[in-house]
């Protein structure tokens, strides 16, 4: 499958593994910190030594295979941040409406459950849009993610009406379209994964 | 008051793990009895984390229970898969 | 492990998760003494992320140490444990008993080096033992290590 | 503050229960996992909200942060992968028949 988006030259790939490294390395050792809090030269050193060895280790995770198109870098620094921003207050608000339904399906007498699996497809060339896409649908009204093939996702309402929320009758339900505008529109330098 | 509170919350949730095992004993399939690695895992690491409260050592507990969600995670990740492999669900 | 698992969100998932718990394994490991844990734990945490690595991506993992690899890593373990426990008998002391080692400037040093060096020892025989296991546990019917 | 806290911790303990609950009254496996893969999640992350605010601003606190975007991650992830893991072994999913209760 052909990359949607442009290919990077060599030169802006270079460019993205020492950005890419950079951030994974300072990235971990923030968390190394935070973890330990302790200002002492040996324990900051280890810290340090230790972040650098696992950003070089770690280094071919980071890349999505090349048997499509060139390696790229699956890193969380391509992610559009300032949309991130703004969709997560969304998601968390959605997460409690969600609950609250399903306490109410819970606790009612006669649990009106009528399970239904439907299927929609999505195309998210970013890998880390799709991950977000599928959690958000586990974790909001009435959805679970089964399977995701390619782009076709496989969905379990709990209830029939639950469906709207992922597929509407005419274009895409609320929670693709979301996430697609979060993570679609900017091209980033991500290919389709296998 | 809070630690009234926080002992009421740790009785909460060693009661919630008991009627847990409602479903994981008869649970049909094995994987209904799987969901109560995670439910319980999950109780687990609220349970260490509100002793660390009750016992004003939260560091030290955030620890253990960040270990906790860890390992659980992946194990739970392993069982998933040798189930699936095996493809019985019946156990 | 040959078959990868998980669909694209756990292979999505895990490629993010794995370098911070490697982090947080060496954290425990050299943080022994100050809270919780210590060699065993940081052992199956390093473990376990190699084995989430092995498991997603089946053959074509990064980190493929497999069977062979795995016990090797326990039984160089299990050396550098015994050779830092019975170093300390060239410089007349007892098993286990670093304080007399000269690596550092007061006993109370070396006693804190030795015990990392023993955790460390701890920790590769945990994590090779955790690769083994898991590997055949998860293995697909019949199959061999080459 | 306290009062803020144990307002967090009370409506986290709530949804732990319901998730309880409906583990326990659900008629199939895929159901279930609603009730456990929201529920849960969210009972937990409220519960560890209400933690934060009571060990106020600290390097603990961030560590409980780092559980809980650990957690908003691997707990529908886990839960995605025992969905699939249950589908491919032939698990099917529940449906309401005609004339059932």
């Amino acid at each position: 499958m052909a990359a949607k988006t442009t290919a990077p030259s060599t030169h802006s790939r270079k460019r993205a593994e020492i950005v890419h490294f950079v951030f994974l390395t300072s990235a971990l050792f923030v968390f190394w910190f935070i973890l330990s809090g302790k200002t002492e030269a040996r324990y900051l050193i280890i810290g340090f030594v230790t972040a650098l060895a696992i950003t070089v280790a770690a280094r071919p995770l980071l890349i999505l295979p090349p048997d499509q198109g060139r390696p790229y870098w699956l890193s969380l620094w391509d992610l559009p941040w300032p949309r991130v921003a703004l969709y997560i207050p969304w998601l968390i608000w959605q997460i409690i409406v969600a609950n609250i339904q399903m306490a109410m399906i819970i606790l009612h007498p006669k649990l009106p459950v009528d399970p239904k699996v439907v299927q929609f497809r999505k195309h998210i060339s970013h890998p880390v849009g799709r991950l977000a896409l599928a959690n958000s649908i586990t974790l909001t009204p009435g959805t679970i993610t089964l399977d995701l093939e390619e782009d076709g996702y496989t969905i379990h309402c709990l209830q029939g009406g639950f469906a709207g929320g992922v597929v509407a009758e005419d274009g895409e339900g609320v929670m693709p379209a979301k996430v697609g505008a979060v993570f679609g529109v900017e091209p980033v330098s991500t290919t389709r994964q296998d | 008051m809070y630690y009234v509170f926080l002992a009421l919350a740790v009785g909460l949730v060693i009661l919630s793990v008991i009627v847990f095992f409602g479903r994981v004993i008869p649970g049909p399939s094995v994987f209904d009895r799987l969901t109560g690695i995670l439910v319980i895992g999950t109780n687990a690491i609220i349970f260490l984390l509100l002793l660390g409260a009750m016992d004003e050592r939260l560091g030290m507990y955030v620890d253990m229970s960040m270990a906790y969600a860890a390992i659980g995670f992946i194990t739970l990740l392993v069982l998933g898969k040798y189930f699936e492999r095996k493809g019985d669900v019946d156990r | 492990m040959r078959k990868s698992f998980g669909s694209i969100i756990l292979n999505v998932a895990f490629r993010h998760l794995t370098p911070f718990l490697m982090l947080y394994g060496v954290y425990v490991l050299v943080h022994g003494h100050y809270g919780p844990g210590g060699g065993f734990q940081a052992g199956a945490l390093l473990g376990l992320a190699v084995v989430l690595v092995q498991m997603v991506q089946g053959t074509r993992a990064e980190w493929r140490i497999g069977v062979s690899g795995g016990i090797i890593l326990a039984c160089l373990g299990a050396l550098i444990y015994l050779a830092i426990g019975l170093a300390p008998f060239i410089w007349g002391g007892n098993f286990l008993d670093y304080g007399v080692l000269p690596i550092a400037a007061t006993p109370a040093e070396a006693r804190a080096l030795g015990i990392l060096g023993i955790e460390t020892g701890v920790t590769m025989g945990v994590m090779g033992v955790i690769i083994v296991m898991f590997d055949l546990l998860t293995r697909d019917n019949g199959e061999r290590e080459e | 503050m306290t009062y803020l806290a144990v307002f967090f911790l009370v409506a986290g303990f709530f949804f732990i229960l319901v998730g309880t609950v409906g583990v326990l009254r659900l008629p199939d496996f895929f159901t279930r996992m609603h009730a456990v893969g929201k529920c849960d999640t969210l009972g937990m992350l409220l519960c560890l909200i209400g933690l934060m605010i009571y060990e106020g601003a600290s390097l603990v606190s961030l560590k409980l942060l780092y559980i809980w975007v650990f957690l908003l991650m691997a707990n529908p992830t886990a839960t995605h992968v025992f969905c699939r893991a249950a589908l491919k072994c032939g698990l099917k999913p529940w449906t309401r028949m005609e004339g059932q209760g």
